[in-house]
């Protein structure tokens, strides 16, 4: 049984037919990554598993179980956490008020020392900054800030959005690098993101959406040797 | 946005000159006033203390008014009536019967504590129920909307407290314990005004901490920066929301209770115009901040009580009491044209706005 | 979604208690009490009695359509049986404790009204049962072919209404049919049971054929052309015209009197349309412009002590208009840089500021203080003092008529596109080369000159002025008749006004309430028509966006 | 659509018609105002039109308390049961003229009781007046009301006193029977106080006196300390005497505020009838003890006031909770008086009360014994006792004192 499963779903802003039958499934222990372009229906995708957004046709299954019905707020407890595009780290709140947040699910308040340790080896310039307002906070530390939020919570899926928009290359691969290990440590990911190369770097799966449907999908091997994804998404002529 | 229009030279050229017409007026009274000396120094500081004691249950009103707008951005116009609602119920159910049992003044204390304890679970059960039944459901429809059902409300909430508990002026018993003066300062002050500064201090720092440090006060700081995300993070936003209302009613009863202490009696309408000051107060601080709450709170206190007697007096103003709400208003314009977010708002709040 | 939901016996018990506690609140707060004297239907349905089972009707009927098909009359019994009982607990405390003491309108004619005058054991049986009774009958009606279901509730509907508003419409029928005609319908204020029977009969039978063709209307309409369908409007247009002037023959001195206040909201909400739903500047302090409109008129045409000038209502007329709009551009200059409710409490100040300084001492020389100004004669026109409120009706139509051709051509035109752009995003509107100094200080000013127009009318229709008439309340009432009418749109502006102004001075009977059905109007009115009765088509489209916004990216993935 | 233009176009003749022969009573009526006509089983209709919404709702509530009790312990009238239309006034003026133009259309109605604000009476009485009507005031004390030269009409009348005169009367107590020099004198910006306020300024200086503060607060206002503070240290001294003819809520302020304001610790207070019930004597508590009070003299009827006091008990559940109900009171039967005496009763029992005569007979009360004074009507409708006497309040009990 895959871990996230999303039936033929079909999601509208009003009268804007965003997502026209989207069905994918991501296994237990992947990363998979949703690629396309600009106002292909990625975030809409993401934000409805999240059930930010309401499908209005079609489901969400999540280890067997339907989650397109249930509040956007109990899906933590379920074990699906979200970096929302744009980072949405709380600008006002310090650094470790932000963790804190992520955290808010956890009942286990014992261990969470731990975790906050663990996040803090991930990402040492917040174990620097934990005091700070977390709006003055650069571009790369808010995005670290936002993963790390999402890992306070143990999320068993992890959905990530653009984590690597406006930031700098290096940085970018560096939130990569952080990626794959927090994949390695046995949270699965599913990744939404405009920069392909990255992406597909790192995901066992990929995803091509186009106009809110898929229009391929394949091992990220196959993808990147793809004629089609190479010319639109790769930079390849 | 300040520099978006610096180009315009016309604009500026006003906005100075309503800045200095309105410096050289004041500087003008104030000169006048103090050249007339009618007022000794005693009294200038009673008027000071005078202000502080109205300026608190401002602060502890306009409280509400902060943190509704801070996770809703909206003017809960109904805010003066949860004041209202609390302190009229326990009025009529608590503090009379006490009081004409002779309770009232054996035990101050556990009367006092009751009568405040009603108020407030009053407050905030009107509170709640306003929330869920007509701003709800009205989350995502335009700004305008939920502004329109918070006057309804308004309107609604006085008359059904004026159908309950009838048209005319209640009397709260005086509470012998906290009659008399007691001296500060160099000056006598009544005991009331000193529980009532005193109470406000305790009760906002009690409530800035909640705020600052519970996992619920955090939780409403998120949701007043991002409901999507909050909701991420397993937040419940909907009840979130309803406990910022019942917080902020719950120091409106509380004020409520003070209010009934310095001014003993109590009416259906008497909500409508502190709501309307603790409002002012509000944007006056910086809206969406607590500190701006209570100083923006005290602020208009004490100009209220100080400003007219200092400005006017000495013009020869007639009757210059009269003209506090002008004082008021005319601070309000200033400081919002010189300085947007207020007193000690952030300039976040303002994209916003 | 929810729909979904399984509606459980429980969810039935619950909506008649809710029922029940609402029942229990307008009888706590003396609404029942003052209208149990009230004759709806002369000595069959008190209005009190209507208010006792219209609740628990509703309510039924409710959940008639929620509950399982095969229980329904049970469902519908259960829950009004429940919707009974909070008012027995009102009831039994009343009649055991002395609950007066504290609830001031809990009295013992209250508890007769309640228990219909047969003592509380007896009473409380009848009110159990009948309320049951009605429940069920409702959940009958909600049984019934749609055919035959809407047009009883249409005649129970309109029969209800009729009763309601029976007092204008006795006096109406007895202008024009005299007084023996009218007593057979309707007598000291109550519909005579004879004559609400062939109403409720007729206008279910009308509404009932119209149903039936109603179709083949539709169909009809349909097959003309868009030549004939343009005609139609012109001749509609004159036909609407027409009615217009002659309106006040129609309606009679207190008719038209309601008229011209709501002429006058129309006028101050097409002037605060340009602000608030042209332009987006939440103004809160529109008062201050009809206060100054008034006051101008006044001090130039009073006939008393404190009139400087005595001239006539036309040449004033201008002059008020004028000055309102200077005020405007006065006002509004320091307040350019401000935005959403920041301004919205500055505005609000300043209609304060005008209203205390009105009130104050320290003018009271000159525009009368708290004593206000007085003999303002009315208007007159080649000779004839227009007294009677069917003369002003024309004085009010012209100048709404005016304001609403200033209206429509500035929607139309450059300036109302800028203010749109503006409304949108200033950013955005300032980059696109729009002078948002100028742009926004003719929104105020043109908004301020309607407004001081309204005012000049107001003074001179009543005669003297008083500062306790220009308060905040107006400034709010005018806003939530533009946003209950639908923002920025016009008709949207006579439909508030009609709601919000028009509409309390016909329940007028309502008396010490009226501000309670005020309040819950404007919540129920939101909650039911968020973007309001009449919304701009532009409203409309903003709203479906506005409701799930969609990030940039999304939109351009639908097209 | 073509139907719909016809449909309008017969309604538009229709009503032209109909409108042109106008209401067509019986016959009988010779007054030159017209009459109201009640059939033999009729009740005949009197409205009221005072506040009864908004802030200032208990002043009108509470006078409308009065004329229902008057109807209640009158019973009928000339043979008719009395029936009442309760109209609110608002205490505006807008709310004044649409009252007034709800009454005038309706032909039933035969007298008002109202307004309760002189700014809603200002225009009200010229729609009354103008149709015919006549209307009888509980609680105008505007001088202008009853002015020739300002705003009087002739159908207008009242049974509160106006400011002049009471304003007088207590500048008068204050400096001949108290002999007090120095005054000070607190408004709070409506048109009764400040008038009234004006008036004792006016006839104190007059006498010889020092105001040595005429100041205001705002309506609304809780916090009076800063406007006593500065009536204390005025530059006249803390005046001897303080007077604030204010209403019961900003009354009670007030007086409770001055005891404990430096400085005015032997200022003695006064109020006036905006102030003087039942319900502002328990508002003020005990500090109000030793406070003076100008108004109708109640204790002056005896009997008839108690049993008032017990009625409004039963039927509304407190003591008058405001002031001006024993004026309503006495207004109401006034106007029973005239309908008594100037209607004419048919043969079946059908009565037809004429519309000058009423008037006539109004402005003609003299010696009438109502709970407020011997009240007798002028020609511009000042129908008050002259005679306002001044009572103490001590332990919530009111004492009168003058004359």
């Amino acid at each position: 049984m895959p871990m996230l499963e999303v039936n033929n779903i079909h999601t509208y802003y009003g009268n804007i037919h965003a997502l026209k039958g989207i069905t994918l499934t991501v296994e237990e222990g992947e990363i998979v990554t949703l690629i396309g372009a600009n106002g292909a229906g990625k975030t809409t995708t993401l934000r409805t598993i999240s059930a930010l957004l309401r499908p209005r046709q079609g489901n969400v299954l999540f280890e067997g179980e339907d989650i397109s019905k249930i509040p956007a707020h109990q899906m933590i407890y379920q074990g699906v956490a979200m970096v929302p595009e744009g980072r949405g780290i709380f600008a006002r709140l310090s650094v470790s008020e932000n963790l804190d947040m992520g955290a808010y699910s956890r009942k286990d308040t014992q261990n969470l020392g731990k975790d906050l340790d663990r996040v803090f080896t991930l990402f040492p310039r917040l174990k620097e900054r934990r005091s700070q307002v977390a709006g003055t906070l650069s571009g790369g530390e808010q995005q670290m800030l936002a993963i790390g939020r999402a890992m306070m919570s143990h999320p068993r899926l992890l959905l990530l959005d653009e984590p690597s928009m406006g930031l700098a290359p290096v940085l970018v691969e560096a939130i990569f690098d952080t990626v794959a290990a927090i994949n390695k440590e046995g949270t699965t990911v599913l990744l939404v993101e405009q920069n392909a190369t990255m992406a597909l770097s790192v995901a066992n799966r990929g995803y091509v959406l186009q106009t809110g449907e898929i229009v391929l999908s394949d091992s990220a091997q196959n993808l990147s040797k793809n004629e089609m994804v190479q010319k639109a998404y790769l930079g390849m002529e | 946005m300040q520099r978006r229009l610096q180009n315009i030279n016309y604009l500026d050229f006003v906005l100075w000159f309503i800045r200095v017409s309105i410096i050289v007026f004041v500087a003008w009274g104030t000169i006048a006033t103090l050249l007339d000396n009618p007022y000794s120094a005693d009294v200038w500081v009673n008027f000071t203390v005078l202000g502080l004691a109205q300026g608190s249950m401002y602060a502890l009103i306009a409280i509400g008014y902060t943190l509704v707008y801070g996770v809703l951005f909206m003017i809960n116009f109904a805010h003066g009536e949860f004041f209202m609602s609390g302190i009229m119920t326990a009025t009529v159910f608590i503090a009379g019967p006490l009081s004409a049992s002779g309770y009232l003044n054996n035990h101050p204390v556990i009367s006092l504590l009751l009568i405040l304890v009603v108020s407030m679970i009053t407050s905030v059960g009107v509170a709640i129920l306003t929330e869920r039944v007509a701003y709800r459901p009205l989350r995502k429809a335009p700004r305008l909307v939920p502004l329109i059902t918070a006057l309804g409300a308004s309107t609604f909430l006085q008359y059904t407290f004026r159908g309950l508990f009838g048209s005319e002026v209640k009397p709260f018993p005086q509470v012998e314990a906290l009659s008399g003066k007691i001296s500060f300062l160099g000056t006598e002050i009544l005991q009331t005004q000193m529980v009532v500064i005193i109470a406000t201090v305790i009760m906002l720092v009690g409530l800035y901490l909640f705020v600052m440090r519970t996992k619920t006060g955090k939780a409403i700081r998120a949701v007043a920066e991002d409901k999507d995300v909050a909701a991420l993070m397993g937040i419940d936003v909907d009840r979130t929301i309803a406990i910022t209302f019942a917080l902020g009613a719950s120091m409106a009863g509380a004020a409520g209770v003070l209010y009934a202490l310095v001014f003993r009696q109590v009416h259906f309408y008497m909500g409508f115009l502190p709501g309307l000051k603790a409002f002012t107060a509000a944007v006056l601080g910086g809206i969406g901040s607590i500190p701006g709450a209570a100083v923006g709170g005290l602020f208009l206190g004490i100009f209220e009580s100080v400003g007219p007697p200092l400005f006017l007096d000495g013009l020869n103003v007639p009757a210059y009491h009269q003209l506090k709400d002008v004082i008021t208003f005319t601070l309000l314009v200033l400081v919002l044209i010189f300085r947007p977010q207020g007193i000690v708002g952030e300039r976040l709040a303002e994209k916003k706005a | 979604m929810s729909n979904e939901k399984k509606f459980t016996l429980r969810n039935a018990i619950n909506q008649g208690l809710l029922a029940g506690l609402i029942t229990t609140l307008i009888s706590t707060v003396g609404m029942v009490e003052l209208f149990s004297q009230r004759q709806l239907i002369a000595g069959v349905m008190t209005m009190a009695q209507l208010f006792i089972f219209l609740i628990p009707a509703l309510i039924s009927f409710q959940t008639a359509r929620k509950a399982p098909k095969n229980s329904i009359l049970l469902f519908s019994a259960v829950t009004s049986f429940f919707a009974s009982l909070p008012v027995l607990v009102l009831i039994l405390l009343a009649s055991t404790f002395g609950l007066r003491r504290f609830l001031i309108n809990v009295s013992p004619s209250l508890i007769e009204t309640l228990t219909f005058g047969q003592g509380p054991l007896v009473g409380s049986l009848i009110l159990v049962l009948a309320t049951t009774a009605v429940g069920v009958a409702a959940a009958f009606v909600d049984q019934m072919d749609e055919k035959i279901r809407k047009p009883i509730l249409a005649g129970l509907m309109w029969t209800i209404l009729v009763g309601t508003f029976s007092e204008i419409l006795q006096e109406r029928l007895r202008a024009f049919f005299g007084i023996g005609f009218t007593n057979l319908i309707i007598k000291s204020k109550a519909l005579q049971p004879v004559a609400a029977l062939i109403f409720l009969v007729v206008v279910t039978a009308i509404s009932y054929f119209w149903q039936q063709r109603g179709d083949s209307i539709k169909k009809g309409l349909a097959s003309q052309s868009a030549t004939q369908r343009r005609n139609m409007t012109y001749a509609q247009r004159i036909a609407f015209f027409v009615l217009l002037l002659i309106l006040p023959l129609l309606l009679g001195s207190y008719l038209s009197e309601v008229t011209n206040n709501v002429g006058i909201y129309v006028l101050m909400g097409l002037g605060l349309n340009i602000v608030v739903g042209f332009a987006g500047l939440l103004d809160l302090g529109y008062v201050a412009f009809f206060a100054i409109g008034a006051y101008v008129m006044a001090i130039l045409t009073s006939e008393g002590f404190l009139g400087v000038a005595q001239t006539s209502f036309w040449l004033a007329l201008p002059v008020s208009v004028i000055t309102a709009v200077i005020a405007g551009i006065l006002l509004g200059t320091p307040v350019l840089r401000m935005r959403g409710d920041y301004l919205a409490i500055v505005t609000l100040g300043f209609g304060e500021i005008i209203r205390i300084m009105a009130n104050s001492d320290l003018l009271k020389p000159y525009i009368g203080g708290a004593q206000g100004v007085l003999q303002i004669p009315k208007p007159s026109f080649f000779g004839t003092s227009l007294i009677q409120p069917g003369q002003l009706y024309y004085v009010v139509l012209a100048g709404v008529l005016l304001a609403w051709f200033v209206s429509t051509r500035l929607s139309n035109s450059r300036l109302g596109r800028q203010w749109m752009a503006m409304r949108e995003d200033e950013d955005v509107a300032e980059a696109m080369g729009i002078n948002l100094v100028n742009t926004k200080l003719l929104a105020f000013a043109i908004g301020a000159g309607f407004s001081g127009l309204s005012g000049a009318i107001f003074a001179s229709k009543l005669t003297s002025i008083f500062p306790h008439s220009f308060n905040l309340l107006i400034s709010i009432n005018v806003l939530s008749l533009i946003i209950v009418g639908g923002m920025g749109s016009l008709p949207g502006v006579v439909v508030g006004s009609l709601i919000l102004v028009g509409l309390p001075e016909l329940l007028r009977e309502f008396a010490e309430f009226r501000p309670w059905m005020y309040g819950a109007l404007l919540i129920v009115m939101m909650l039911a028509k968020p973007e309001g009765f009449w919304p701009s088509a532009i409203q409309k489209r903003e709203l479906h966006a506005d409701e799930e916004s969609p990030p940039v990216e999304e939109v351009a993935a639908a097209d | 659509m073509k139907k719909m233009l016809f449909i309008l176009s017969v309604l538009v003749v229709a009503s032209m018609v109909l409108a042109a022969c106008g209401p067509s009573g019986p016959a009988e009526c010779a007054d030159e105002l017209g009459c109201a006509e009640y059939g033999p089983d009729d009740p005949i209709r009197i409205a009221s039109a005072l506040v009864i919404t908004g802030p200032d709702a208990q002043l009108g509530l509470d006078s409308q308390h009065g004329v229902e009790i008057a109807i209640a312990m009158r019973g009928d009238v000339a043979g008719h049961s009395v029936e009442l239309q309760a109209e609110d006034d608002g205490c505006n003026a807008e709310g004044g003229q649409a009252a007034g133009q709800k009454i005038v259309s309706d032909p039933s109605i035969v007298a008002v009781v109202g307004t309760s604000c002189s700014g809603a009476g200002v225009p009200m009485s010229k729609v009354i007046s103008e149709a015919g009507y006549v209307m009888v005031s509980p609680s105008n004390t505007a001088p202008s009301l009853t002015d020739p030269a300002q705003a009087f009409n002739p159908g207008y009348l009242r049974t509160a006193h106006n400011d002049k005169v009471q304003g007088a009367a207590m500048a008068k107590f204050a400096y001949e029977v108290l002999g007090l020099k120095t005054a000070a004198a607190i408004h709070d910006g409506d048109p009764y106080t400040e008038g009234l306020a004006n008036a004792f300024r006016e006839s104190f200086e007059g006498m010889g006196g020092k105001v040595v503060a005429f100041t205001a607060v705002s309506k609304g206002d809780t916090d009076m300390k800063p406007v006593l503070t500065a009536v204390a240290a005025s530059e006249g001294g803390a005046p001897e005497f303080l007077f604030f003819p204010v209403f019961t809520a900003e009354c009670a302020f007030l007086a409770k505020q001055t005891k404990e304001v430096s400085g005015l610790e032997n200022t003695i207070a006064a109020a006036a009838d905006g102030c003087f019930s039942a319900a502002a004597a328990e508002a003020i508590g005990e500090a109000g003890n030793g406070m003076y009070f100008s108004g109708p003299d109640l204790s002056f009827s005896g009997d008839t006031y108690v049993t008032f006091k017990q009625q409004y008990n039963t039927l509304f559940g407190s003591d008058p909770i405001s002031v001006f109900h024993a004026h309503a009171f006495d207004a109401t039967n006034m106007i029973f008086d005239c309908i008594e005496s100037v209607g004419v009763t048919g043969a079946d029992g059908s009565l037809s009360v004429g519309r000058a005569a009423m008037r006539t007979c109004l402005y003609a009360t003299s010696g009438f014994q109502g709970i407020t004074g011997t009240l007798t009507c002028n020609q511009y409708g000042d129908c008050a006792d002259p005679k306002i006497s001044v009572s103490i309040l001590e332990n919530s009990e009111y004492k009168r004192i003058w004359p």
